[in-house]
């Protein structure tokens, strides 16, 4: 399938007082029509920044250094500031992180929803807004026609993130960008919004690019999963198998300073703090917190080593000189469940593993349940 | 610019009312329009424009008749004054202007209900003092109406300025009926006035910025009245009304402090001297100040040519005595008063450098601080600073406070004798020397500085009662009474006051008087 | 909405206690002041004095007197001027009241306007020149005192190059124009200031990013989204806005010879005219307590948060 | 499975109840009726949404609030109790807090060593400078630090690193029982396992005594001993950590186990959750009551067969 | 890509994961930030330069004044200013009178080696020497006044705050009710009732200008009250004076700093004004006010008298306003990272 996006050597740099900050540092990836791209990271690891600089949104003192941003073939960094407020909002769409203040607390819902579709689509003003109600109706806040004619401030957090949602949905998007949309929210509510999310994404078929640092969301919503640590991707593939065959030490040191219901003695914890981009050090950035580091990776920067079609990360490791080492205990276990997994065509695997064998991280009692999505329990028993 | 290349812009501001039009400019507000009730000069000025009296200042300082026909007659012993009113004096409601508008008039201002400032004028009509002490009915005042068109007016001693009060705007007659109905009101708008005079007030709101001499069609001598309107604007700030003055909006501008100096050379300027002497009293209370030597030496160190030359620069004059120049005169030599008098506490460092050393070893001290109370405006505080100056750059161990206040405080301060020098003046109310000399009687109000002397009272006393009625005994006792004081040093005079206008040189035939109200604009005319 | 009622029915309460605070101070400070309603006192006689006091109910007891005073105020009586025989305070103040307000107005009106346009251009142009020179524009606006502006104007335009008038309050709209400029310049700087700090965060803000995020351009976003927001913090510097209009009106007024209250307020101060001193100052009080309940009213309207924020109370 | 018989309380908590803003229509029931005990040397952890009253609950205990009623006995002493200064005193040595944000937590202008040293100064466990100095060298280490850090000021540390001096700060006083609120949720997960680590050798170092509170389960499954589960100010939950999550029997922890995402993509893939809805009240009383031993829930006596069934159905 | 060796491969050593903990940056205290911040800010520091400069020559006026400021030559009143070795128009001594230009100091009898560099007053006084110890005496108002204001809204706000409750609840209502006061009546009664003066302006500036402050200092002690470095202190058992003064005030260095900033031009201006309305400074003393309001009245003519004091002010109000900027830029958390 074509990519719908393609980011290539993506370079951005901050001019700050204290110096140029070299944010964004060589980031390739590409979006295929329909997928979900998660990108994980760190704080500061530049995950808004690379969003950012699709929409071309990017800060006052951001200067893109280098690179390609291919949407459907056209280069986004050289469009005009005009061009770029055609494509924002109709065939690029973003959703922002904080739904408490995403939204103009002095403007009715209803003409912000509205607000792309006049602007983007050339109908009345009228359509706009039956569109508007039908779109509040689609991310599922009753009584939409009331709803249009009431202000930000009188719905719930959900509620506010699903109009911000409707509003990216409001010219049929070809891509959404959603920057860490549940971070704020509760985790009830953020699992509704989550499968609120991937529900329309079947309706109307967009592709997504979510941006969290949260590995359970991701686990939850991604096809693919792109890794960054300060300023780079180290790691790309699907979900499973970033999930289950990790490459990059970074990204198994984040996996594994997750607690799982087996893991006893001490967590494994990613020492040292990431480094200071205004002067990225040479090599592998992640070696200084790295118990893998060897000596290249303090001198070359690692380029991207292919695992599978899907999957290929930025590490010395995957150098076939490199020595052969263990990574922690957590993600061996996740390697064995993976090699499993590959013997069975993935739809059956469901099945089995449901059937056969507890998924490594399952609580009890949390089987699954074939028949219905979403069941409500109503008080006890 | 120079007024002087304006000459196009007077014209256009003239010419464009249409008319005799005169754009004039006060420097405050009128306070009342009540005769009885003024105290003001500038609402004095105005109201004497609207109502005439029994007699007018003329342009000499003389009074003459007004709404009286003719020159009053005076009894022999000087205690009985009567008049005949004109027949033609109507007020502009159409009433005819009677005795009774003055019998009416003077008994509302010696009635303690009403409250006049300016009662104690009337003083010397019998039974005044009664009546203004409560204890007699206003009705028994010493002022008879004859009849419609002739007054007497009974008095309990002579007074021989008596003539000078009736021009004074106290002494307006008032119509009864309308000042009956118009209650708390009368005196506050152009239409809670009437008027007999050359001109109408109109437009004045009772406290506005602005208000109209208008011509008045009924006024007796109507044709000799040239002006068809005046156009009477309030500007407070100098610097502004200049300014209005340069671009030709005005025809008048009152100028005061530093610019009067910087306009000196203007060819618009006018100068006006007034009977107004301005000096500087001392606290005899202090004892200090009890010292003659220690209060001449304080007089000799300002020298006054310096201070209206250099300082004030407005016009002033030096003066060497109480009385101002040109005020009163010999009644056989017309010899000027002030001139006669001579010149006392002329600037002499020497002479004051001994008297001080002197003075201190009269007094036993080394350091003594006095303080100088003032008036706050512009001119007064720089009088007031240069005096300070003097006195502590000549005067070894002499410092001066300065508190300059609003002149209403300062009266206040003077009443409660808390001051040590007081820089003070005094404007004549009627053109004779005791009005200045009774300042300094022991026991007059004005007196705040309390001096005292026993000879000084005895010379006042016999002016008059003894020699009441003799021009000439009069005159020396009170040419004796100045000497007194001035050798004294009871006071030190400081100059003459002077106003400085910057006038349209094509209005001509305003009268200015020394004394009383200021200006008369009833016979002036724009040369066209 | 019901305890919105009830919010603004406390803050009327409050007001009237600072309104009677006010009063009730302005009063024993008065009375502290030397000084009696009669200019020449020494040449009144004992009976005129006795009869004055009585007729202006000066020889009752001090508690007297105040009740009087309050309750006349109540009434809209503030007492008779000094100034001005028999006038009372509130016949003086209504006479004025007209070109203050006008001047008061035109140079809020101005002033802000002018003020939130080189505010939003600023923030707009943030960190460029425009924006330094809009912001030293308000700062020198702010620095130089209004009197000294209206030295300037008055010789610039009235002096040199004629073309409005110098002062004088004769020739309609065009006497105000000066003095409308002096008094708008802190107004314009305060705002300018002001708006441009709110412009600059609410353009930094989500809905903001939002609104760019959903095509619209750089001034389509400021006029839709940002303004509107930015304005209504705004509201809150009107109150000391009003009060350094009043400051201002004081001395424009005297050096444009304007018949406003604030020129009538410097000469009552000179003369000890106290009761229209005590009257301006309740005026003064008075507006600029009702300015702040308008303010708050008004944020109410066009906040839809602040309803729902005060329902908390306090 | 974790058994807390024969165990020391350390400290009791008995009908807790913080409500705010009594008496006007905005009271919130922040904690409304909690009971528990937390028993020396374990981690309670104490988990629900967002505005359920774990902060709360927390705060009350170390009285930063006075709660509207209820009891908390700490080493059999009613804390409401003290009044006494030097009790008081006694009583913050024995009890100390771990706050959420690495950045509000610390005092920005205070140096590290002072930071640090504030509870020894307070309580006199070191009195010359060289003693403090000391000492607060030996915290820093058993955080992980260097006392080359002691000069320096918190803007100058990473999150992970200040979340680390605030543990050295608690730790000064050489508590029994720390409250830690939300200790990790504001860092980043590389950073969050540093300070559970830390945590937990430190509890094994100095036998602390936790309440762990977050709402990030998997963290607190792994940190706690017992958890309890908390619904709109109320206890619903208080089991030991397996059976929380092996067996839950309150409907509301089944559902927010239900809701909690979790690294593991096949689980994501087939995971079903369940909505809890509050049942309709039917007049009995609803109370704390044990189930299983160590296993309570929030219910009616009626419910009681019910959830021993479920229990041992699992 | 360059050459890659095997040996590269070996695991790097320990040593470059020791320190992982060190801080390199030297330690920089939060004033000193901002200080940093500061210096960064040019605006900003050539106006602390300016008045420095500026505070630095009026207070050192008794030394570095020409002449005596009140000291009165009355014969060369009204001189135009005269800088030796400067030969402009307006600065030579030279004035235009009606269109000629002549030597003022010579037609005076001045002799050749006194010049009055900014001219003279009305008076003959020294417009620079009055002008060095006018700013001293503005300066010295707007200071003292700032510093009123400060103390007293500090701790008004500061309790009002950090007590909380009812306390809290009455202090507001006495704020509300004290803010519905104008602050130019309040000086002007206050004015009229004690006798004019410096001290008497103080006051009076100081009895107005503390609300803000204290409204500014309540609203940001009430937000730190809740922080959790607070809470910390209080579980530690450290006595409420100490959270108050320990925690708090020094937190609400930057707030205060930047107000007092903000207070100082408009005390300066009140005072201007002040005097210019005629309530103001008595004589002789000058202030920057009084020196304006003289000169004002013969603009005209002498428009030096205005202009240099006119001039000096407005630098000082813009210094002092840029400044502050500076300052609330500087001590702006938002700015920190
Ligand atoms: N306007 C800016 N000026 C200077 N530096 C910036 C700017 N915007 C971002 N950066 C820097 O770029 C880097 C990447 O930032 P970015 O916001 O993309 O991080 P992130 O991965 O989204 O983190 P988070 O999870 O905290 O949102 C950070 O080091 C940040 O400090
Ligand atoms: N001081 C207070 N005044 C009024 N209400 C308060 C106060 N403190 C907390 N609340 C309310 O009490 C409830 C419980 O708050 P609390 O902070 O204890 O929740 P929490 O469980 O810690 O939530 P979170 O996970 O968001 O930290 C919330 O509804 C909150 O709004
Ligand atoms: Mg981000
Ligand atoms: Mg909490």
């Amino acid at each position: 399938m074509e990519n719908i996006l393609e980011v290539k050597d993506l370079q951005i740099t901050f001019d700050t007082y204290a110096g140029k900050v070299k944010a964004i540092r060589g980031v390739s990836f590409d979006l295929k029509p329909g997928e979900t791209l998660a990108i994980v990271g760190e704080s500061g690891s530049g995950k808004s920044v690379t969003s950012r600089s699709i929409m071309r949104l990017l800060a006052n003192n951001a200067n893109i250094e280098h690179g390609e941003i291919l949407f459907k073939g056209e280069d986004l960094v050289h469009k005009t500031e005009k061009q770029m407020q055609k494509i924002r909002g109709s065939e690029i769409a973003m959703i922002f992180q904080d739904p408490m203040t995403s939204l103009n607390p002095t403007q009715k819902i209803g003409k912000q929803i509205a607000e792309p579709i006049i602007k983007h689509q050339n109908i009345s003003k009228d359509e706009a807004y039956k569109k508007a109600e039908e779109l509040l109706q689609l991310v599922g806040i009753p009584n939409p026609a009331k709803r249009m004619k009431q202000y930000p401030h009188q719905f719930s957090g959900g509620q506010r993130q699903r109009i911000v949602i409707a509003i990216a949905l409001g010219c049929n998007p070809d891509i959404l960008i959603a920057d860490e949309p549940t971070t704020a929210l509760d985790v009830t509510i953020q699992a509704q919004i989550l499968e609120l999310m991937k529900d329309l994404q079947q309706k109307i078929k967009t592709s997504i690019i979510f941006i969290t640092h949260d590995l359970g969301v991701v686990a939850n919503v991604a096809d693919r999963v792109a890794v960054m640590y300060a300023g780079k991707i180290v790691e790309v593939g699907t979900v499973d198998e970033i999930f289950y065959n990790p490459q990059h030490p970074y990204t198994w040191g984040l996996l594994s300073s997750m607690p799982t219901l087996d893991t006893a003695g001490s967590l494994y914890a990613i020492p040292g703090t990431p480094p200071d981009l205004l002067d990225p050090p040479t090599g592998d950035a992640f070696a200084p917190r790295s118990e893998y580091a060897m000596k290249i990776d303090t001198l070359y920067d690692p380029p991207f080593f292919k695992v599978s079609d899907t999957h290929s990360a930025a590490t010395w490791l995957l150098h076939p000189d490199a020595p052969s080492v263990n990574p922690p205990e957590g993600i061996m276990n996740r390697q064995a469940t993976f090699s499993e997994m590959k013997l069975a065509p993935s739809d059956e695997l469901k099945v089995m593993d449901t059937a056969d064998k507890e998924p490594a991280l399952v609580p009890h009692g949390k089987g699954p349940d074939i028949d219905s999505k979403l069941t409500e329990k109503g008080g006890l028993l | 610019g120079d007024g002087a290349t304006d000459d196009s812009a007077v014209d256009t501001a003239s010419e464009s009312a249409g008319g005799q039009v005169v754009n004039y400019t006060a420097p405050t507000e009128l306070a009342t329009l009540d005769t009885t009730l003024m105290t003001d000069i500038n609402s004095s000025n105005y109201i004497s424009h609207a109502i005439e009296g029994l007699l007018k200042i003329n342009a000499d300082g003389k009074p003459v008749p007004a709404i009286a026909a003719e020159a009053g007659t005076v009894s022999e012993d000087g205690l009985t004054y009567t008049y005949k009113l004109r027949d033609d004096a109507v007020w502009s409601n159409g009433e005819p202007v009677t005795a009774n508008d003055f019998v009416f008039a003077w008994q509302r201002l010696v009635d303690p209900e009403a409250g006049a400032s300016y009662a104690y004028l009337a003083e010397t009509i019998k039974n005044a003092n009664e009546i203004m002490a409560g204890e007699m009915d206003p009705e028994k005042l010493g002022v008879t109406a004859v009849s419609d068109t002739e007054i007497t007016i009974e008095l309990t001693q002579p007074t021989p300025y008596f003539e000078s009060l009736l021009a004074f705007s106290a002494f307006f007659p008032q119509n009864e009926e309308f000042v009956t109905e118009k209650g708390d009101k009368y005196g506050t708008s152009s239409e809670n006035i009437l008027a007999n005079g050359p001109f109408t007030i109109e437009n004045w709101d009772g406290t506005g910025l602005t208000w109209d001499l208008v011509k008045n069609e009924d006024y007796y001598a109507a044709d000799e009245v040239k002006l068809d309107e005046v156009n009477v604007q309030v500007i407070k700030e100098t610097s502004t009304v200049v300014n209005l003055f340069d671009q030709g909006s005005v025809d008048n501008a009152q100028v005061t402090g530093e610019l009067v100096k910087q306009l000196a050379t203007d060819p618009n300027v006018v100068v006006q001297k007034k009977a107004r002497t301005a000096y500087i009293e001392f606290n005899h209370d202090n004892v200090y100040l009890q010292n003659a030597k220690l209060r001449a030496a304080i007089g000799l160190v300002i020298n006054r040519d310096e201070l209206v030359d250099s300082v004030i620069g407005d016009g002033s004059t030096a003066i060497g005595g109480f009385l101002p120049a040109d005020f009163v005169s010999n009644p056989t030599t017309g010899e000027d008063f002030a001139a006669e008098a001579g010149s006392y506490l002329d600037y002499d460092l020497e002479q004051a450098k001994t008297l001080l050393a002197e003075a201190k070893a009269e007094l036993g001290v080394e350091e003594i601080t006095f303080s100088l109370v003032g008036d706050d405006d512009e001119k007064n505080k720089k009088i007031s600073q240069y005096i300070q100056g003097q006195i502590q750059n000549n005067l070894e161990g002499i410092s001066v406070e300065l508190r300059n206040v609003p002149k209403k405080n300062r009266l206040e301060l003077a009443n409660q004798d808390e001051f040590d020098l007081l820089q003070t003046g005094w404007g004549a109310d009627f053109a004779d020397a005791i009005n200045y000399m009774d300042l300094l009687y022991s026991t007059s109000a004005y007196n705040e500085g309390q001096y005292a002397n026993t000879e000084f009272d005895a010379l006042i006393d016999a002016s008059k009662t003894t020699n009441a009625n003799n021009p000439e005994a009069r005159w020396a006792d009170l040419m004796a009474a100045h000497k007194l004081v001035m050798e004294d040093a009871a006071i030190i005079p400081l100059y003459q006051e002077a106003e400085t206008q910057l006038r349209n040189p094509n209005l001509k035939g305003i009268v200015f008087n020394s004394v009383g109200n200021e200006f008369d604009l009833s016979r002036a005319y724009i040369e066209e | 909405m019901k305890s919105y009622a009830k919010y603004i029915g406390k803050r009327i309460l409050y007001m009237a206690i600072t309104l009677f605070l006010i009063a009730s101070i302005t009063f024993f400070l008065m009375k502290a002041l030397p000084g009696t309603p009669y200019s020449n006192q020494d040449k009144l006689s004992e009976e005129q004095i006795f009869i004055m006091n009585e007729k202006y109910g000066l020889n009752k007891p001090i508690m007297v007197q105040y009740a009087v005073y309050i309750f006349g105020l109540l009434r809209g009586d503030m007492g008779v001027s000094f100034q001005f025989n028999n006038t009372p305070v509130t016949d003086l103040l209504s006479s004025r009241i007209g070109p203050s307000m006008q001047l008061g107005l035109q140079a809020v009106i101005i002033g802000t306007i002018l003020g939130i346009v080189l505010g939003v251009i600023a923030a707009m142009r943030q960190g460029t020149w425009v924006d330094t020179v809009a912001t030293l524009t308000a700062i020198v606006g702010r620095s130089i005192p209004n009197f000294v502006f209206a030295v300037i104007l008055q010789l610039v335009f009235g002096v040199w190059l004629k073309v409005l008038p110098i002062a004088l309050w004769n020739d309609g709209f065009r006497s105000s124009i000066l003095p409308t400029i002096a008094l708008s310049i802190s107004p314009l700087a305060d705002s300018a200031r002001f708006m441009r700090t709110e412009m600059v965060d609410v353009l930094g803000s989500d809905y903001v990013e939002l609104a760019r995020a959903k095509g619209l351009s750089r001034w389509e976003v400021a006029f839709k989204h940002g303004i509107r927001n930015a304005l209504i913090p705004l509201v809150t510097i009107i109150g000391p806005m009003t009060v350094g209009l009043m400051t201002g009106s004081m001395v424009v007024e005297n050096i444009f010879a304007i018949p406003g209250i604030g020129e009538q307020f410097v000469k009552s101060i000179l003369t000890n005219d106290y009761p229209t001193i005590m009257g301006v100052t309740m005026m003064y009080s008075t507006m600029l307590v009702i300015v702040i309940l308008l303010v708050d009213i008004l944020y109410g309207i066009i906040d839809p948060r602040i309803r729902v924020a005060t329902e908390g109370g306090e | 499975m974790y058994d807390t018989t024969g165990q020391k309380k350390i400290l009791e908590v008995k009908n807790l109840k913080q409500y705010f803003n009594v008496g006007t229509k905005n009271e919130v029931r922040a904690v409304d009726d909690v009971s528990f005990d937390i028993y020396e040397g374990e981690t309670l952890g104490l988990v629900g949404e967002s505005g359920c009253g774990k902060t709360t609950t927390g705060r009350a205990i170390i009285r930063l609030y006075n709660p509207t009623s209820g009891e908390i006995f700490f080493d059999g002493t009613e804390i409401h109790t003290l009044h006494d200064r030097k009790e008081q005193l006694a009583f913050r040595k024995d009890m100390q807090m771990i706050f959420q944000d690495p950045y509000a937590s610390l005092n920005p202008r205070m140096k590290v060593r002072d930071i640090v040293a504030e509870g020894l100064k307070i309580h006199g466990l070191a009195t010359t400078e060289k003693e403090i100095d000391e000492q607060v060298a030996e915290l820093l280490d058993l955080v992980g630090l260097n006392k080359d850090h002691s000069s320096r000021y918190p803007h100058e540390f990473s999150g992970g690193q200040r979340q680390r001096i605030g543990i050295a700060r608690a730790l000064a006083v050489n508590p029994k029982l720390i409250i830690a609120d939300e200790p990790i949720s504001a860092l980043d997960v590389s950073i969050q396992a540093q300070v559970v680590n830390l945590l937990m050798e430190l509890q094994k170092k100095q036998k602390l005594t936790f309440l762990f509170i977050a709402h990030d389960l998997s963290m607190v499954k792994y940190i706690s001993n017992r958890i309890g589960v908390m619904y709109f100010g109320k206890l619903v939950e208080l089991a030991p950590a397996d059976d929380v999550y092996n067996k839950p029997l309150h409907p509301y922890t089944e559902s927010l186990l239900s809701a909690i995402p979790l690294p593991d993509p096949v689980y994501e893939r087939n995971r079903t959750r369940f909505t809890y809805v509050p049942r309709e009240e039917n007049g009995e009383p609803e109370a704390m009551r044990e189930i299983v031993p160590g296993h309570f829930v929030y219910c009616r006596e009626s419910d009681v067969p019910v959830l021993k069934a479920k229990y041992e159905n699992y | 890509m360059p050459t890659i060796t095997k040996d590269l491969f070996e695991t790097a050593s320990e040593s470059s994961m020791q320190d992982k903990e060190k801080i390199s940056a030297p330690s920089l205290s939060f004033m000193a930030d901002s200080w940093r911040r500061l210096k960064k800010n040019k605006v900003a520091m050539v106006s602390l330069v300016i008045l420095i400069i500026i505070t630095m020559s009026s207070l050192l006026a008794p030394v570095i004044a020409p002449h005596d400021p009140n000291a009165q030559t009355v014969q060369y009143a009204n001189m135009p200013p005269k800088i030796p070795g400067i030969d402009i128009n307006g600065l030579n001594g030279t004035v235009k009178q009606n269109g000629v230009v002549i030597d003022k100091y010579e037609a005076s009898n001045v002799p050749e080696d006194v010049y009055y560099y900014l001219g003279t007053d009305s008076l003959g006084r020294d417009l620079l020497s009055r002008i060095l110890y006018g700013t001293r005496v503005s300066l010295f108002i707007a200071f003292m006044a700032a510093l009123f204001n400060l103390t007293l809204g500090v701790v008004y706000g500061l309790t009002s705050g950090w007590l909380g409750g009812k306390v809290d609840n009455i202090m507001q209502r006495i704020l509300e009710i004290l803010s519905g006061v104008p602050n130019l009546v309040v000086v002007i009664l206050m004015l009229l009732v004690l006798k004019p003066g410096i001290s008497s302006i103080i006051i009076a500036l100081a009895l107005t200008e503390w609300l803000s402050m204290a409204r500014v200092v309540r609203a940001q002690t009430l937000k730190l009250k809740n922080q959790e470095y607070i809470l910390a202190a209080r579980t530690l058992g450290q006595s409420p004076m100490k959270i108050a003064f320990g925690h708090i005030l020094p937190n609400l260095a930057g707030v205060i700093i930047i107000q007092v900033m903000f207070s100082i031009p408009s005390a300066i201006f009140f005072e201007a004004f002040l005097s210019f309305i005629g309530i103001g400074i008595p004589a002789p003393n000058a202030s920057l006010g009084t020196l304006i309001n003289d000169g004002y009245k013969t603009f005209r003519f002498l428009p030096h008298l205005m202009w240099y004091p006119a001039g000096i002010m407005s630098v000082i109000m813009i210094c002092f306003n840029l400044l502050a900027d500076g300052l609330r830029d500087a001590f702006d958390p938002k700015m920190r990272d």
